[in-house]
């Protein structure tokens, strides 16, 4: 039930709230009332530590009730920076009421336990805050004290120790020699299957049938290996030629599927 | 009182020449290994009532002029960044309660924070990201940094100003622990749940 | 002995802290005015055992490491490193040609070689410049140093194997049929003979 009225996240950038008083050169008197806090909560400690007394003993109902004076007292609030204010004085007045109230036992969490939150709030911020000013006191380097104005620095230059054996030494030097040593190439004469023999064969083998046949199947059967190679080449470029002429057609089902050859009857 | 040993000297030089604070490893690694935790403390002891003081901060250590002289040597020129109060804030949240999630930092101080505001503490080398938070969201969880310690003069974190009576008093567990405390109400698992990284989502400006 | 006065304590940290050496006049201005020749004198005298010392130089004084400390400031450390492959067979090149130019070396090892693998050679005091050839272009020539006899064991350079050696040893052959042909070719007394100096004497000539 007090979901409804708890006030939502601030989505105001802080630098914002620094512009409260900033933005209105003019009508300083109008905007000072809410310079100065960072957001809502920030404004409840102020108004706590107003009553000077320890922050665990601070009356709630009179800490709400200065609080929402004092939004009331901001006349000319600019709405739109000032919302989350008003979101909380919102919320300080149900609290407010669900504590003078007669008790509702239902109500969860009872308005004892969002004092008490709120109250636990302000006493971990209150925490911060002096610890950030006696963080901020102490003697700071830089400020109070000092580090050296001029130090020689310290540096390490890495030398090599090179390492090499006799044995690597030699045998680069071997590796030198066999690289640059004069070296003879040997061409084998390698059977080969000329284009004008293949363009031969396969035409007049291309006579014989009308069927589609593989073009693996007019290569000379029985070849030795290195021919073969050479005449799958020859061949494959006479079946080129051949259907460039128009005396044969090609087809390939799928890529590096059999290539088929047939001849066609002028 | 005779002089310093050659170690003592050794490492007197090599501290007045490093250009940053050195731990007591990296002071023995540039000495060739040699264990200087004698010449530290007697180093430290000799400066002690010197215009010049040789300090710990984090484990490491670094000369620097005495306290009660900064009257004489602050400059005119401003040296250290001014920090907003925001930023103070959210520097004194994070040493206090490291590490900490951005929103944990928004739920005490019950307004949002800047981006930038973060930015210029790891900027200034006092904050940094020191991981995540195994919760739902994985948020970044910040902590301070060896350079914190050195700039606020602190030779650890213990040495925060009243942390341990902030410990004691209970004042830098969440909220939710302090109410069921105070309540006598255990937590309920659903609101435990919550509790990380969104438990002040819906209460951050309350 | 008692600690060094409030004046002293001053000056030593001024000194300290400050960016530039200072005139004791300037030291005085920014003290507001003291006689600071004696705390100058009596830091000289306090620090001239330590491993820091305060020294005037120019009428300016300002701290600075001991003398015989000086060494810590620029530490060498010692890394093994291998020698590269190219640096091997260049470093095997000078030893079997010297003295040898950069140009006779690239035609040798059918490579172009880095100006920095001579460096290094160079740097690791094995090779060193030994004059200038008398061809046009007056190229520096290399040699081996005694060190390099010393590093690899050698009495002299006549103790690298020649040529028909590392034949004999596999180490002319193509990587695969090293074995075999080690295994085949008998070495004679004739190539044995092969003279270390002017055996590629053929090839030296670019």
């Amino acid at each position: 039930m007090s979901d409804g009225v708890e006030p939502l996240p601030l989505d105001l950038p802080e630098d914002d709230w620094q512009g409260v008083a900033t933005a209105a050169a003019g009508d300083e008197a109008l905007y000072l009332e809410l310079d100065g806090w960072e957001g809502p909560l920030d404004l409840l400690l102020d108004l706590a530590r107003r009553q000077k007394v320890d922050l665990r003993k601070i009356s709630i109902l009179e800490l709400v009730d200065q609080y929402l004076t004092y939004i009331e007292g901001a006349e000319a609030l600019r709405l739109e920076l000032a919302a989350d204010y008003l979101v909380m004085a919102a919320w300080l007045a149900y609290l407010k009421s669900a504590l003078l109230l007669p008790r509702d036992e239902q109500a969860d969490p009872s308005p004892e336990e969002l004092a008490l939150r709120l109250q636990l709030r302000l006493q971990r911020l209150a925490a911060m805050r002096d610890a950030a000013a006696r963080l901020m006191g102490r003697d700071r380097l830089g400020r109070d004290v000092f580090a050296r104005g001029a130090p020689e620095g310290l540096r390490v230059d890495r030398k090599a120790l090179w390492q090499c054996d006799w044995f690597a030494l030699v045998q680069a030097y071997g590796q030198v020699k066999a690289r640059t040593a004069p070296v003879v190439h040997m061409v084998r004469d390698r059977m080969v299957m000329t284009l004008d023999s293949a363009l031969s064969r396969v035409s007049s083998m291309l006579g014989v049938s009308l069927d589609w046949m593989e073009l693996k199947d007019f290569l000379p059967p029985h070849a030795d290996p290195r021919l073969r190679k050479s005449a799958l080449a020859s061949s494959f470029v006479a079946a080129l030629e051949l259907a460039r002429l128009g005396k044969a057609e090609l087809d390939q089902q799928d890529t590096f599927g059999p290539l088929l050859l047939r001849g066609i009857k002028a | 009182m005779s002089g310093p040993g050659e170690l003592t000297r050794a490492v007197e030089a090599t501290l007045f020449a490093a250009e940053e604070p050195m731990s007591a490893e990296a002071i023995s690694t540039h000495l060739g290994g040699a264990d200087v935790g004698d010449a530290l403390a007697e180093l430290a002891s000799h400066y002690a009532e010197r215009g010049v003081h040789l300090v710990e901060r984090g484990k490491r250590w670094h000369f620097e002029t005495a306290p009660d002289l900064a009257h004489l040597l602050r400059r005119e020129k401003e040296e250290v960044r001014r920090l907003s109060r925001a930023a103070t804030e959210v520097l004194a949240i994070v040493a206090y309660h490291e590490p900490v999630s951005r929103a944990e930092i928004e739920s005490i101080r019950g307004v949002q924070t800047a981006k930038g505001t973060l930015d210029v503490l790891m900027e200034a080398g006092w904050v940094r990201i020191v991981g995540r938070r195994e919760v739902p969201g994985r948020p970044v969880i910040y902590a301070t940094t060896p350079d914190f310690l050195t700039h606020f003069g602190l030779a650890s974190r213990r040495d925060l100003p009243g942390i341990d009576e902030l410990r004691a008093a209970g004042l830098l567990d969440p909220v939710e622990d302090a109410l069921a405390a105070a309540m006598e109400t255990p937590v309920t698992a659903s609101e435990e749940a919550a509790d990380d990284d969104d438990r002040d989502a819906d209460e951050t400006s309350v």
